[in-house]
């Protein structure tokens, strides 16, 4: 298998009709092994639509993906998360009653195979808490093992997030918007994370913060009205003039 | 050390209790505090507010109290089988209930619930009305007479203090957390690879089991099922008993169902007797409007707050 | 800071803009034991705009939500057009011609787009006309009868937005309306603000996006652990860099 | 030779559902007065009453029962509304060797395939019912009948003691309908029970089903239009509820009116003093129960069960509620019952002025002989 | 023959399906009212049967004390039991907003009890009669039954008022700020509207519907304490299975429940309190936000 076309995740013809409204159409989308690609575009563009396509939260009205030469276009969203494919939310996800170690290590359990038991005590836990704070300290947040997470600011609960999808291990990640709503520090924190944990990973992410987009990634496709507008790096596509007058304006 | 020091004088008491306190009482508030925690792995816990928790309670009550009436089991083989098939209804109405949230879950298990019920009004096993009347205690391991209320008391004891282990068990367990990341946010439960109907499944089936351990054991101990242990109003009892001791609290269902057990018993024959629906109803409207948490967890915000 | 402010101070045009729109003392705010905000004091006066910046955390959305009223315990000082609102209910702070757009958007889902568009009421005359609204975000034109929260974000953030021009309010609250949005589309805003001050109004915005509010913005009141610790003048960012660089960087 | 110096009655009923009207407070109150007749004392020994609310339970009255019996010396066990109640304390009763004084259950299976030896069975039950309306209707001519049953066994044992009578006077049984309990709809039923034809239309249930069938079948005009309606357990509370416009002609067995004779007269103004209402059979049952097992206990000087019971079985009852009254080795309290009929509001001198006695049923006809009873400890 | 076909003569199909319509009616009313407060305030309302009770003891009331009569207490009995919602939600419900609703269904479960165990104590359990107002006894014969004229009524009085309050709520500004008040009550204040007043005559509203159904009980069935405590939980059902807060399904699930009842009574009457739970969970099984419900 030559390198070129080593490709993790591709999609064909991916449509997603909403009672006459097409939000994705004929989406070709194929995503190269341990790069980080964006997916960029107006407003409605469709982008969250098709991170939940690929995500199994919604279903597809045609169209097949294929990850890893699999074809995955009926599976469950637990069962995609087992193979490997992990998301994100564009609404920050954390589990808010429970401490920011906890958080990650309830991502970290899951692959004890104990998870069912309930005649075990907690404490067969705790051997996962030192890998738990590594991934927080990864992340900055290894003065908040012990906190609270529905007490944290937001910035911080993203990046829990990120540390609870790295436990799993991921072959591939799904990243929707991960700057939004941060401060500059932390977009800067967030970035240099995400290029931190691409290494042997490949990650597909959503975002609106071209500084981020032009700084991590290698490949960029630009959705519009459902549709694949154009692909490439980000100088090929912020150089295109469709795309400067349908979505960067002034920023390019 | 202190937690330890504080279970062992509580159990010195639940043991010592029978010398004071009339045996089948205590028995009785034993079988509703397991059946109020029972009910709270699966609300506290869960976070799913099941409003037909009666019909495993009832159904199990009915089928042990069958087996050991009519087939004639030891004693304990005729509860287990009772909390077995109420785990197995609880599968039942699990699978279809389970899928839904919120007030929809209440009132899907609400529904089975009633039906559950029409079958026990309906089917000749049950009695009907009348009840099934006249269940033998029999012996424990064959030895000890049950029919001795000191005895059986010890018997429901050591039943009652399993099945709080189980449950404390499984609250502090690798299955427990799982459950609390479910209640907390369900889709990144999901999207962390947790299939998680399956967890809330098992949640309430282990609820619905002891929840028919509980009733197998009363209709031992009253040699007695009834329909008012299948009837809505049962249901709605075990949520009102696990809300007044303080929801999501190990101790708090126990307290609650202790409460009104006591409550229930002793205002029946005072001069409040025929007050008793509107004295509950008082307690009730207070305890939401101003201890919300529970007698436990009022308890515990105190202690936390003052120290 | 003098409390004499001359009229180059505030980036306006108008000897009118002397009147203060809004003056907050020692405002403290509580999430019931937690304390958010301990002690703001702030001015702003008509056809101003001016941005609340800090990190995440710092208490500028409490700051918003404690001027519409929306946290329940709050002690001190806020007047709204010579009113003192401190224990006012929400609505009726709303009614002095105050609009707020929240950050979570806060759209309803059991109405249409164009329910949620025309849902607040007219707090005072000279609201955007409907048909203007949706020529300034089309993308709301075609989804129109679309549920509410069938939107993108980035959709649902025009919605929020568009649905508070309409009522005629003249103080807004803007909390991160650019977060999730295509660069055009901020773009796009960044002109309607500017509009918006050339007709008078009065704008307190929370963003992050501070490339966009610099070049909007009169006045910056940069918060930190629930105080406001600088206030900056358009024409003092440069000299003043250093503030931003303490409280607003890592 | 009073067991713990005192003579204790616990007493269950319904103080606040169903049938706290027909039973309840004033049960309480027709203890008390029985009580009073032997001025607080018997046989030297202070009487005690205690009372509790079983709400209709099954399971709360064995509780309670069993608690009394434990803990509180309690001797005997009275009124015990609702068959499940009276079954559940049978059970207590036959456990601790108590005994049970039934004026408020009716089902009859009580001293038949449930009796046991010390439960004694008092005011009427589901046959003595079935034969003084029954037997009264088929004989003016009423002999096709259709039955609205309550779904329990009450209903269905009251349904079954009917039918036999009918068919054994001749009449025929053309259907029945079971009815949830409690409803609070009739009309459906009723428009069944009229399409079936029959003639009679009989209500095979109890309190607020009976009223609520009643009232039903006035609105739809089901006896304008030639049907009869026969409601085989209606009390004077119940009558008074429905008000005689709606509930004259209207035939029923009882065991009791307030105004049959000085006796009963006198005894029930004492009663209306005290409660504001006029008694029913159940109330005035009572007080015959716990008086005459106070005479028994007089007359022996015992409080010992079986020594109780059997004094009681050899006295003949005789108050203002029975008179030569037998107690039977089955439980049954054999005494005579009365058909009823309600007054129109013409003749009717006022409130609680509402039966007419048609024909007295005496006791052995009523209740059947012991032969025919089932109880295997008779 | 159909009579052979059907086991029972056609008319008594008919017959019951009329009379399942107005006991829908019934349903319709009361479901409507849960509709409304579950809708506005979040709350399953538990006393709806007791307020339902107290409408019917109003009039009970009115007509005793006052002498107003049964069409005066069809206005006057729902306004004043609105106004006892009005302040049990101004002095209870109102310190629940923004909690579980689980704490709104035990407090409304105990304000049932309280009432109706008071109610019981001072009128006892067995109900008072309540005439049929002069102007409508007596009725017509349909053929395939007799239609009691006060029946008819019922049917035509629900409907109005059911159509009457879904106009209210779906098709004027106010029906957009109650639907919108339930999602986000705080957010839709801080636009300038009274909140806590709308719900407040919300739940009066959702009251005075609850008592207006009992007006219309009152000659039906007995002035009984316990009348509405073993409807509620079917009015429940009703509310669910149409879709918690829609007023059109409580409006259409309402009657249809009626009418399946009625003909389960005809079928297997042991089952008619039965079967509208059977139906629940299979509606909420194939449809879980119910028939008319949007999913959330
Ligand atoms: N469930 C749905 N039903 C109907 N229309 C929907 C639904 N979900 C999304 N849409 C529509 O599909 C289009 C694409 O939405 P999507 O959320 O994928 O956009 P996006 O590219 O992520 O935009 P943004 O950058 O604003 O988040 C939008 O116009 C949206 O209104
Ligand atoms: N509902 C709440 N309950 C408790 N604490 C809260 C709540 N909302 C905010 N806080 C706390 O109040 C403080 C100020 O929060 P605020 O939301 O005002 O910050 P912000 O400057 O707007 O930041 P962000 O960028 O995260 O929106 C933070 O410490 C936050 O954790
Ligand atoms: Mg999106
Ligand atoms: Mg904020």
């Amino acid at each position: 298998m030559s390198k070129s076309d080593d490709f993790i995740l591709e999609t064909r013809g991916l449509t997603k009709e909403f009672k006459g409204f097409t939000a994705v159409s004929e989406v070709d989308l194929r995503i190269r092994r341990h790069t980080i690609h964006a997916l960029i575009g107006p407003n409605g563009a469709g982008k969250t639509t098709v991170f939940n396509l690929l995500t199994k939260f919604l279903i597809p009205t045609r169209g097949s993906i294929a990850f890893n030469g699999r074809d995955i276009t009926n599976a469950k969203p637990a069962e995609i998360s087992r193979m490997g494919v992990v998301r994100s939310f564009q609404i920050s996800a954390v589990f808010p009653h429970m401490t920011a170690r906890e958080n990650v290590r309830v991502a970290l359990q899951r692959k004890l195979g104990t998870s069912f038991h309930f005649w075990r005590s907690e404490k067969t836990l705790h051997k996962l808490n030192d890998r738990a704070d590594e991934l927080l300290g990864m992340v900055g947040l290894e003065r908040f093992c012990e906190a609270m997470v529905g007490d944290l600011p937001y910035g911080r609960k993203r990046a829990l997030e990120i540390a609870t999808t790295l436990a799993l291990e991921p072959e591939m990640m799904l990243l929707d918007e991960p700057t939004q709503g941060m401060g500059r520090e932390d977009v800067e924190l967030i970035t240099q994370l995400i290029r931190k944990v691409s290494k042997n990973r490949t990650i597909l992410m959503v975002e609106h913060n071209l500084g981020v987009v032009s700084t991590l990634c290698d490949q960029i496709t630009v959705l519009q009205r459902g549709a694949v507008l154009t692909e490439g790096t980000y100088a090929e596509v912020s150089a295109d003039p469709r795309v400067k007058e349908a979505y960067m304006g002034k920023a390019a | 050390m202190n937690k330890f020091l504080g279970y062992l004088i509580v159990l010195a008491l639940a043991l010592a209790a029978p010398l004071v306190i009339y045996p089948v009482f205590l028995m009785k508030l034993l079988c509703f505090a397991l059946f109020a925690s029972a009910f709270n792995l699966i609300l506290g816990y869960g976070g799913l507010l099941s409003f037909g928790h009666a019909a495993f309670f009832g159904g199990a009550a009915y089928i042990s109290g069958h087996a050991l009436k009519v087939w004639g089991l030891p004693t304990e083989l005729g509860i287990l089988v009772g909390a077995l098939s109420a785990g197995v209804l609880g599968l039942a109405i699990g699978t279809l209930a389970i899928r839904r949230q919120g007030i929809y879950f209440a009132m899907i298990t609400l529904a089975m619930a009633q039906m559950a019920y029409f079958v026990f009004i309906s089917s000749p096993f049950t009695g009907g009305e009348n009840g099934l009347q006249g269940v033998p205690r029999g012996t424990a391991l064959g030895l000890i007479d049950l029919t001795n209320d000191r005895a059986m008391y010890y018997f429901v004891l050591a039943i009652c203090l399993a099945g709080f282990l189980l449950i404390a068990r499984a609250v502090h367990s690798p299955f427990g957390q799982v459950l609390s990341a479910i209640r907390d946010n369900e889709d990144r439960a999901r999207s962390l690879g947790y299939d998680i109907e399956r967890y809330k499944l098992l949640a309430f089936v282990l609820s619905a089991t002891l929840a028919g351990l509980a009733g197998a054991t009363k209709t031992v101990v009253f040699q007695l099922a009834s329909l008012t242990d299948a009837h809505w109003h049962m249901s709605g009892e075990v949520v009102l008993m696990t809300l007044l001791g303080g929801l999501g609290t190990i101790a708090g269902p126990a307290v609650g169902a202790g409460i009104i057990v006591t409550l229930q018993n002793y205002l029946a024959s005072g001069p409040l007797a025929a007050w008793v629906p509107v004295v509950l109803g008082v307690i009730f409207v207070t305890c939401v409007l101003s201890f919300r948490r529970g007698v436990v967890g009022e308890l515990r915000e105190f202690l936390r707050r003052s120290f | 800071m003098s409390d004499v402010i001359e009229n180059h101070d505030i980036g306006g045009q108008h000897v009118s803009e002397h009147i203060e729109e809004l003056r907050i003392q020692d405002l403290h705010a509580f999430y019931g034991e937690s304390h958010a905000l301990h002690g703001i004091d702030m001015k702003v006066y008509q056809g101003e705009l001016v941005t609340l910046l800090g990190r995440n955390g710092s208490g500028r959305t409490t700051t918003l939500r404690s001027i519409m009223g929306l946290i329940g315990h709050r002690t001190g000082s806020i007047m709204l057009k010579g009113e003192e609102v401190i224990h006012a209910t929400p609505h009726s702070i709303a009614h002095l011609g105050v609009g707020y757009c929240p950050e979570e958007r806060g759209i309803f889902s059991r109405l249409s787009v164009e329910e949620n568009l025309m849902l607040p009421p007219r707090v005072a005359d000279g609201g955007m006309a409907v048909e203007e609204l949706y020529e300034m975000f089309p993308n709301l034109a075609e989804r129109r009868r679309s549920q509410g929260t069938r939107l993108s974000g980035g959709e649902q953030q025009m919605l929020a937005m568009a649905r508070i021009l309409r009522t005629g309010a003249n103080i807004l609250l803007l909390d991160e309306i650019t977060e999730g949005l295509a660069p055009v589309i901020v773009d796009k805003l960044a002109e309607v603000l500017i509009e918006l001050k050339t007709r008078g109004y009065t704008v307190v915005l929370v963003e992050q996006n501070f490339r966009f509010a610099a070049p909007l913005a009169d006045r910056h009141f940069v918060m930190d652990h629930g105080k406001i610790v600088a206030t900056i003048k358009a024409d003092e960012l440069e000299s003043k860099q250093h503030i931003f660089d303490q409280y607003l960087s890592v | 030779e009073i067991s713990d110096g005192v003579v204790k009655i616990g007493l269950l009923t319904d103080m606040s559902g169903t049938y706290s009207d027909v039973a309840g407070p004033g049960t309480i109150t027709a203890a008390e007065m029985a009580i009073e007749e032997f001025g607080g004392t018997v046989a030297g020994a202070p009487i005690e009453l205690v009372s509790a609310d079983h709400q209709n339970k099954a399971d709360i009255s064995a509780n309670k029962a069993r608690q009394w019996g434990d803990t509180e010396q309690v001797d005997a066990f009275a009124e015990l509304v609702t068959t499940s109640v009276a079954m559940a304390v049978f059970e207590v009763a036959k456990q601790q060797n108590k005994i049970a004084l039934v004026s408020g259950a009716a089902s009859s299976p009580l001293t038949n395939d449930a009796c046991i030896p010390t439960g004694l069975h008092w005011t009427y039950n589901t046959r003595a019912l079935g034969v003084g309306t029954g037997s009264a209707v088929v004989a003016e001519g009423g002999d096709s009948w259709f039955f609205l049953t309550a779904d329990y066994a009450f209903g269905e044992a009251l349904q079954n003691d009917v039918s036999k009578v009918v068919e054994a006077a001749g009449g025929k049984v053309l259907g029945s309908v079971k009815h949830p309990f409690p409803a609070s709809d009739f009309s459906s039923f009723m428009l069944q029970a009229q399409a079936s034809g029959a003639k009679v239309i009989g209500l095979a249930n109890a309190g607020g089903d009976t009223i609520n069938a009643i009232k039903a079948a006035k609105e739809f005009g089901i006896v304008e239009a030639g049907q009869k309606i026969a409601g085989l357990l209606v009390f004077l509370s119940d009558v008074h509820a429905l008000g005689l416009d709606t509930a004259q002609g209207l035939q029923m067995t009882v065991s009791f009116y307030w105004d049959m004779n000085d006796e009963t007269r006198e005894w029930s103004r004492r009663f209306f003093e005290k409660t504001g209402k006029m008694p029913t059979g159940i109330q005035a049952g009572t007080y015959s129960s716990v008086r005459h097992y106070l005479k028994a206990i007089e007359a022996t000087g015992s409080d010992d069960t079986d020594t109780v019971v059997a004094k009681m079985r050899e006295m003949p009852v005789e108050d203002m509620f029975a008179h030569g009254g037998v107690l039977r080795t089955d439980g049954r309290m054999v005494h005579d019952m009365y058909l009823a009929e309600v007054k129109s509001p013409a003749d009717s001198s006022g409130p609680w002025d509402y039966l007419k006695i048609v024909r007295t049923i005496p006791g052995e006809e009523a209740f059947g002989p012991l032969s025919e009873s089932t109880c295997p400890t008779k | 023959m159909l009579t052979d076909l059907l086991g029972f003569p056609p008319q008594v199909l008919f017959g019951q399906l009329l009379l399942g319509l107005i006991n829908g009616a019934f349903y319709a009313v009361l479901s409507l009212g849960l509709a409304v407060i579950f809708g506005l305030l979040n709350i399953v309302n538990f006393a709806h049967g007791a307020l339902y009770m107290l409408g019917a003891f109003a009039t009970l009331g009115l007509t005793q004390y006052l002498g107003i009569g049964y069409w005066g207490a069809l206005i006057f009995a729902p306004l004043i039991v609105g106004a006892i919602g009005v302040g049990l939600e101004r002095v209870l419900l109102r310190r629940l907003s923004g909690i579980d609703h689980l704490y709104g269904l035990l407090l409304t479960f105990g304000l049932a009890l309280v009432i109706e165990g008071t109610f019981v104590k001072l009128f006892g359990a067995s109900g008072i009669p309540y005439p049929t107002p002069e102007a409508l006894q007596g009725g017509v014969n349909l053929g395939f039954m007799f239609l009691p004229f006060y029946r008819g009524w019922v049917v035509v009085a629900s409907l109005a008022v059911c159509v009457a309050t879904w106009y209210l709520f779906e098709r004027t500004k106010i029906g957009a700020y109650l639907r919108a008040g339930t999602e986000n009550p705080r957010l839709l204040q801080a636009f300038g509207v009274n909140v806590p007043l709308l719900t407040t005559l919300a739940y009066g509203y959702g009251v005075a519907l609850a008592a207006f159904a009992g007006v219309l009980a009152a000659p039906i069935t007995q002035v009984n304490p316990l009348m509405g405590s073993n409807l509620i939980i079917v009015v429940f059902a009703v509310v669910v299975i149409g879709g918690m807060g829609s007023i059109m399904g409580a409006v259409v699930t309402g009657l249809s429940m009626g009418i399946i009842e009625g003909l389960t009574k005809v079928f297997w009457p042991e089952a008619s309190s039965t079967v509208i739970f059977v139906v629940m969970a299979i509606v909420l099984v194939l449809r879980p936000a119910g028939l008319f419900g949007k999913p959330a």
